[in-house]
């Protein structure tokens, strides 16, 4: 049993610290010399083996692992042996995407960033692009304005009235604050000349109010305030 | 770890220290160390998962990782590595005097150790602003300004996700090693610990290792290659 | 010092201890249950089998949660389109039951109650090795259960229990307290697989070899392994996800250049070998019941001793198996399914020993052996459709069905959840001194066995008929099996809550249960009932044999009475604690 | 089960379906046999073995290793050839023949978008012809689905921001569901859809007459019906919005504000879409905007073609 070992543990001499100690720096200088000079995909494997030969030192003499009781040094090896697993066993799928062909080895991005290269076009931004895709035209009022068919009813770049009034120079007559209180309360104040108790339940109708977000709302309102004739 | 005894009666010939439930104080050393090397190991993992997503994107893109490190200073990054080491040393020192109960030098190491991880702190602190300064943040907020336009490509953004990341959550490590580090300080200064027992030290130490061995691999992973 | 050459003591001496107590020692009556009955000490005991009682009333809880929820989604499914509530409501409620049952019910169920009471007595320690650290994971797993629960109230969290990204980074700020929630409940899974690894190797009695460990400890001990390794790394994957939806650092999200099939990996490193962290211990329990009733050591104890440790490690080898459809690499689908035979193969051997360990053996059907039975056959069943599942073509087909659904119900309910039944009607009377109702207990057992194949064995012939899963409507044609299936639940239900109230009712009206009740022969019922307090043991023991040894059996019970130690003889209370 | 299905399995329409069902049924006999004996010793063991009497103790038996080693060999064996038969059927099912006829799919929160070489496109409705392989080159406009379709036993991840792709061969004309299987959100139950396979001649009428528009009549028009953003102001479900609904109405007599009635048809609608003001319907204010009076005939053609269907 473990306790039947008498009570004794081994005291490190300051020398081996101290040795190893000095050790541990000169790696230190020596991988970063190494990798200032350039041997190509030699660099990793050369970082990481200096990385590894650090740390087996910290482990061994630092943390005593050479004169500690072996199930601990057990428990370290399992440990190591995991985190090999989980990178190795990972790598089986990312390293060899694709390699069935009924997956692209490339995601769409790069594979239109390519594209354009070859057309000599200026290469977009992937996630900049994506971004955008990825919530659509979140912050695009006119896209908005398309999105919750606002168009059927106002026209916003030019003064002509449809069922509601045109909106192409709402930003000069209505502050921001009125813009958002008439899209949220149409009917507290209706443009003369236009029928009240409409525009309401035709948002509510195809759940405007439910579905827009507050950022949308932001941007809307923006959009409108942005509009000043001409 | 465990330290004051339990409600349970402690026969007469025991050391204080020592649990109800635990035939000796080696059994108790033992016990408590085998827990600590479990948990390392646990830490090891947790930290494994952004080594993985590490690897994943450099395998991927390994131009640009090469060309985004290089916005690193390896100068702060080496620095830093040569203060853990330092530090790491102290360490192993101060549970080297209190073995031989000498628990003056204990303290002062200790807090050698607290001073390297503070400067430690003060450089990554350094780091991180000057980063943040020229529009360089993780992910989606990775907008570099017209000075570092060049290193504004795809995957980039990865590259400094990783780093914040792991620099950051290895900060954190550091932060709670210098909290330890100061309660152990003043208990040893209190004289709680003595050769015949010194666990907490030990345990402490051994955490202390293992944020110095994931720095060792973070130093070369982030600024080196 | 023990020592086992010093001191060599015959199976007598480790009776003496219990036995004594039971006639003279008026030490006897002071037990952990009455030692002190105040709330207090029992919200702020560091004694491993309060803790465990804690345990048992939280994981209840869960499963009561979970277990609801399960009937309004089987309600809803009654007939296509809506029943009783709406679709967003059906997301939430399976995404619930599925993040309940995995997170707060299963995974601690069997190692956190039984694990904690009876693993430390049967190696015959006095508690586990951190026993304040036992007590800290009961409330890290209890905090972080909440901050889950919590998310439900900050808005709709319908992502399943997978979170795959980036549907789960679309949801919001909810996910943000699911994924703290999971972070911290795992805490808990660490401490108390750290706590238990400790425990086997450092706390076990003088003579309690590994080779004598019961193979509910050698369980336990895989178990932990599972725990300790694999837990840490849904931490980062929670983290990750916290980040992704806070910082947009885009290792997932597709939308920032990440990719959302490395999401898939990280959380199956953990997710797969979590299925392990919720069957071995069912296995143990197995174990620990075909011996005790059928009288007989468990054929090939070495073999299925270490195979639960073999399970755990390989059980770390497999876990692409969950992603042949997900556009990973064939390589990898190839190196994953070819391991999950190698894992398919020593549980199937498991059950070959379980069987044959009834082989001319006295078998004794009580309602723990008859869940015992049950496994066997409900786990076999989830077995053999695992293997299919594991079949590269065939998944094609199966994967995301109904199949798979009824498949991890097969082997989490019918495996996990009858077994853990087992354990708990095992154990019962030496957790509580009550005896419950044996009478009811079969019936219970019958109703589950009955409207447990009605519930998923429908669901099987659903999934490969082409009925996909976490589907809030349905084609008119998979009506009728739908329809059979929630009539199950019910029968299921029915039995479930049957066993709970008999089990309610033994405590106020049960029976004071003799000290062996089952003539079982490892170290916890050769002790008294209940447990003294303070120590497990009134004096040490030391074990000088297996821990199937029936034969040795007579000499020690005479099966007299209550199969209490009948002739041993009362040894002076050693000192507790001896150096 | 299903239609002419088996007990276990839908009824099968492409070439991967036999095969696939061989070796389904292959692993399903196998198990049934194994656990039949697993079970069934269970049962005579607890029958044969069970205890008389308390003191009963039964000798130790020793391990029989002749089982132990058939327990380890058999079902090693048996495991192997399932994984090399599964093996070889993954790599059948997801490399697509050179010569395959190509259609892009697009999947988004909760519909199915297919785009046919000749710039045809189809929502919800993939046509393909029989007999001709046909591989689908997927991917996701936001979450990632799963396209899934159980005649053919094929499914495949649609995943965001990369392709992925699946291929079958039909053998049976008709239509077959399409799921998604990976869950997708609120309405992933929704998210159906069905393959239509024709005969080749009716295949590439289908793609001659749906070439303009590149949708059916219908299809066009329900895309006009968002498009033109008629939604804003009629449903489709019969409930009054800012206009009438469209359920239901053609061909039914519809009182005008005037207190005339008139029945429905191809003209009143064409006019009514023309010239909002000329007809207006009872209960309703005249604002409907004059924008759609420049529509393509077609388009009112496809658009009333549209109302037609809504019964």
């Amino acid at each position: 049993m473990s306790h039947d070992t008498p009570h004794e543990h081994h005291v490190t001499p300051i020398k081996t610290l101290a040795l190893v100690l000095a050790a541990l720096m000169s790696l230190t200088v020596l991988t970063v010399a190494a990798s200032r000079v350039h041997m190509g995909f030699l660099n990793v494997p050369i970082a990481v083996g200096i990385a590894m030969v650090k740390a087996s030192l910290v482990v061994t003499f630092f943390m005593a692992l050479k004169w500690d009781n072996k199930v601990n040094a057990l428990v370290l090896m399992i440990g190591v042996i995991f985190v090999v697993v989980f990178l190795s066993f990972t790598l089986f799928d990312t390293a060899f995407r694709g390699d069935l062909d009924n997956v692209d080895s490339k995601t769409i991005g790069e594979e239109q960033r390519a594209a354009d290269l070859l057309l000599g076009k200026t290469p977009g931004e992937e996630h900049a692009a994506a971004a955008t895709a990825a919530e659509p035209a979140a912050l695009d009022g006119a896209a908005l304005t398309q999105k919750y068919l606002c168009t059927s009813c106002h026209i916003f770049d030019a003064p002509t009235a449809m069922v509601g009034p045109s909106l192409f120079d709402v930003g000069s007559r209505l502050s921001p604050e009125k813009i958002r209180e008439s899209i949220l309360d149409p009917d507290a104040v209706v443009a003369e000349g236009f029928p009240g108790g409409l525009m309401k339940p035709t948002l509510d109708g195809m759940g405007f109010y439910s579905k827009v977000s507050d950022a949308e709302m932001d941007a809307l309102v923006n959009y409108l305030a942005s509009l000043k004739g001409n | 770890m465990a330290t004051s005894t339990t409600t349970a009666q402690v026969d007469s010939n025991h050391p204080t220290h020592l649990q109800h439930h635990f035939v000796s104080s080696e059994q108790q050393f033992d016990a408590s160390k085998m827990g600590m090397w479990l948990f390392l190991i646990t830490e090891l993992l947790l930290f494994s998962g952004m080594f993985v997503a590490y690897t994943v994107f450099r395998v991927w893109h390994p131009e640009v990782f090469d060309h985004s490190a290089d916005l690193l200073d390896w100068r702060l990054g080496g620095l830093n590595t040569l203060v853990l080491l330092a530090s790491s040393f102290t360490v192993a020192l101060g549970i080297h005097y209190i073995q031989i109960g000498n628990k003056k030098a204990t303290v002062v190491n200790l807090i050698i150790t607290i001073v390297c991880a503070a400067i430690f702190m003060t450089i990554k602190y350094h780091e991180y602003t000057g980063k943040f300064e020229h529009g360089i943040f993780p992910g989606g907020h990775f907008h570099p300004h017209e000075a570092f336009a060049q290193y504004n490509v795809p995957y980039a953004a990865q590259f400094f996700s990783v780093y914040f990341v792991m620099t950051g959550i290895h900060g954190f490590h550091v932060l709670v090693g210098m909290g330890l580090l100061t309660w152990l300080t003043i208990r040893t200064a209190r004289g709680d610990f003595s050769p015949e027992y010194y666990t907490p030290i030990e345990l402490t130490g051994l955490y202390w290792h293992l944020v110095d061995i994931i720095w060792v691999f973070l130093f070369p992973l982030l600024y080196l290659i | 010092m023990w020592s086992l050459g010093k001191r060599k003591t015959s199976f007598m001496n480790e009776m003496a201890s219990s036995a004594a107590v039971t006639e003279a020692n008026p030490a006897a009556s002071v037990n952990y249950l009455n030692y002190d009955k105040s709330i207090k000490s029992w919200l702020l005991t560091v004694d491993h089998k309060r803790i465990a009682l804690m345990y048992l009333v939280t994981v209840a809880l869960a499963f009561l949660a979970g277990g609801i929820l399960a009937l309004l989604v089987r309600i809803e499914l009654l007939t296509p389109g809506k029943t009783i509530m709406d679709v967003q409501t059906y997301n939430q409620v399976f995404s619930l039951h599925g993040i309940i049952m995995v997170f707060a019910f299963i995974i601690p169920s069997i190692p956190a109650i039984l694990g904690n009471f009876v693993m430390p007595i049967q190696i015959g320690a006095k508690d586990v090795a951190f026993p304040r650290i036992n007590l800290l994971s009961y409330y890290v797993y209890v905090v972080g259960i909440i901050i889950v629960l919590l998310a439900m109230l900050f808005g709709r969290v319908d992502t399943g229990w997978t979170f795959y990204t980036p549907y789960s980074e679309s949801i919001g700020t909810p996910i943000l307290f699911v994924t703290t929630g999971v972070f911290v409940a795992g805490f808990a899974s660490i401490l108390t697989g750290l706590n238990f690894i400790v425990t086997i190797h450092k706390m076990r009695a003088p003579g309690m070899t590994w080779n004598r460990l019961p193979l509910f400890v050698w369980a336990i001990y895989a178990t932990s392994i599972v725990q300790v390794l694999a837990t840490p790394v849904i931490g980062i994957t929670m983290v990750l996800l916290f980040l992704e939806r806070v910082l947009s650092i885009g290792i997932f999200d597709p939308a920032l250049g990440g990719d959302p099939v490395l999401f898939q990996h990280f959380f199956w490193f953990y997710s797969h070998p979590a299925v392990y962290i919720m069957i071995l211990p069912a296995f143990g329990v197995m174990s620990e019941l075909m011996a005790t009733f059928s009288r007989r050591a468990v054929m090939g104890y070495k073999f299925v001793a270490l195979s639960s440790v073999a399970i755990a490690f390989l059980g770390f080898l497999v876990w692409g198996h969950h992603m042949f459809v997900s556009g990973q690499s064939a390589t990898s689908s190839i190196i994953f399914s070819l391991i999950t035979y190698l894992i398919g193969i020593p549980t199937g051997i498991k059950v070959i020993n379980w069987v044959g360990t009834m082989y001319k053996g006295s078998v004794w059907i009580q309602t723990p052996m008859l869940y015992a039975l049950s496994f066997l056959f409900l786990f076999s069943i989830g077995g053999f459709t695992g293997i299919m599942l594991g079949v590269l073509g065939v998944d094609i087909h199966l994967h995301d069905t109904y199949f798979v659904v009824a498949h991890f119900h097969y082997v989490m309910m019918g495996g996990t959840v009858i077994a853990a039944l087992g354990g708990i009607h095992y154990w019962w009377p030496k957790m509580t001194g009550k005896m419950y109702n044996e009478t009811l207990g079969r019936i219970a057992c019958g109703l589950i066995f009955v409207g447990f194949n009605m519930t998923f064995f429908t669901q099987f012939i659903l999934g490969s008929q082409g009925m996909p899963r976490r589907y809030y409507d349905y084609l008119p044609r998979f009506e009728h099996l739908h329809q059979l299936s929630t009539v199950g639940s019910w029968v299921l239900a029915l039995g479930l809550f049957l066993v709970a109230g008999y089990l309610l009712f033994s405590l106020k009206r049960g029976k004071n249960a003799p000290a062996n009740p089952w003539k079982a022969v490892t170290l916890e019922w050769t002790n008294t009932t209940p447990i003294p307090h303070p120590h497990n043991f009134t004096s040490a023991p030391v074990v000088t044999r297996g821990p199937y040894d029936f034969h040795l059996a007579p000499e020690v019970f005479g099966y007299t009475g209550d199969g209490a130690v009948a002739d041993a003889v009362p040894t002076n209370d050693a000192p507790a604690t001896q150096a | 089960m299903g239609e002419n299905g088996t007990f276990w399995l839908p009824e099968g329409a492409s070439t991967l379906s036999p095969e696939f069902d061989s070796l389904f049924y292959f692993v399903v006999i196998v198990s049934t046999l194994i656990f039949l004996g697993v079970v069934g010793g269970m049962l005579y063991f607890s029958f044969v073995y069970r205890r008389r009497n308390e003191a009963e103790m039964p000798e130790p038996v020793h391990d029989n290793k002749l089982i132990e080693m058939a327990s380890v060999v058999i079902p090693t064996v048996l495991s192997l050839i399932v994984f090399t038969w599964g093996f070889k059927m993954y790599v059948k099912m997801y490399v697509a023949p050179p010569d395959s006829y190509q259609v892009h799919v697009r999947a988004q929160q909760w519909s199915w978008e297919f785009d046919y070489p000749n710039g045809t496109k189809s929502i919800g409705e993939l046509h393909v012809p029989e007999g001709r392989p046909v591989r689908l080159i997927m991917n996701s406009k936001d979450v990632i689905h799963s396209f899934f379709v159980p005649a053919f036993r094929v499914k495949m991840d649609v995943l965001p921001n990369r392709y992925t792709s699946v291929w079958f061969n039909a053998t049976k004309t008709g239509e077959f569901d399409i799921f998604c299987a990976e869950y997708c959100g609120t309405a992933h139950s929704k998210m159906l859809g069905k393959v239509v396979v024709q005969s080749e001649s009716d295949f590439t009428n289908w793609l001659a007459s749906s070439q303009k528009g590149s949708q059916t009549p219908v299809e066009h028009g329900q895309t006009l019906f968002t498009q033109m953003t008629c939604n804003a102001c009629h449903t489709i479900d019969g409930s009054p919005l800012v206009g009438p609904s469209f359920k239901g109405l053609f061909g039914h007599e519809v009182k005008l504000a005037d207190g005339s009635t008139i029945t429905a048809d191809e003209n009143y609608i064409r006019e009514s879409i023309l010239q909002p003001g000329a007809k207006v319907v009872n209960g309703y204010s005249p604002i409907m905007p004059a924008t759609y009076s420049t529509m393509a005939s077609e388009d009112v053609d496809a658009l009333i073609a549209y109302i037609k269907t809504l019964k």
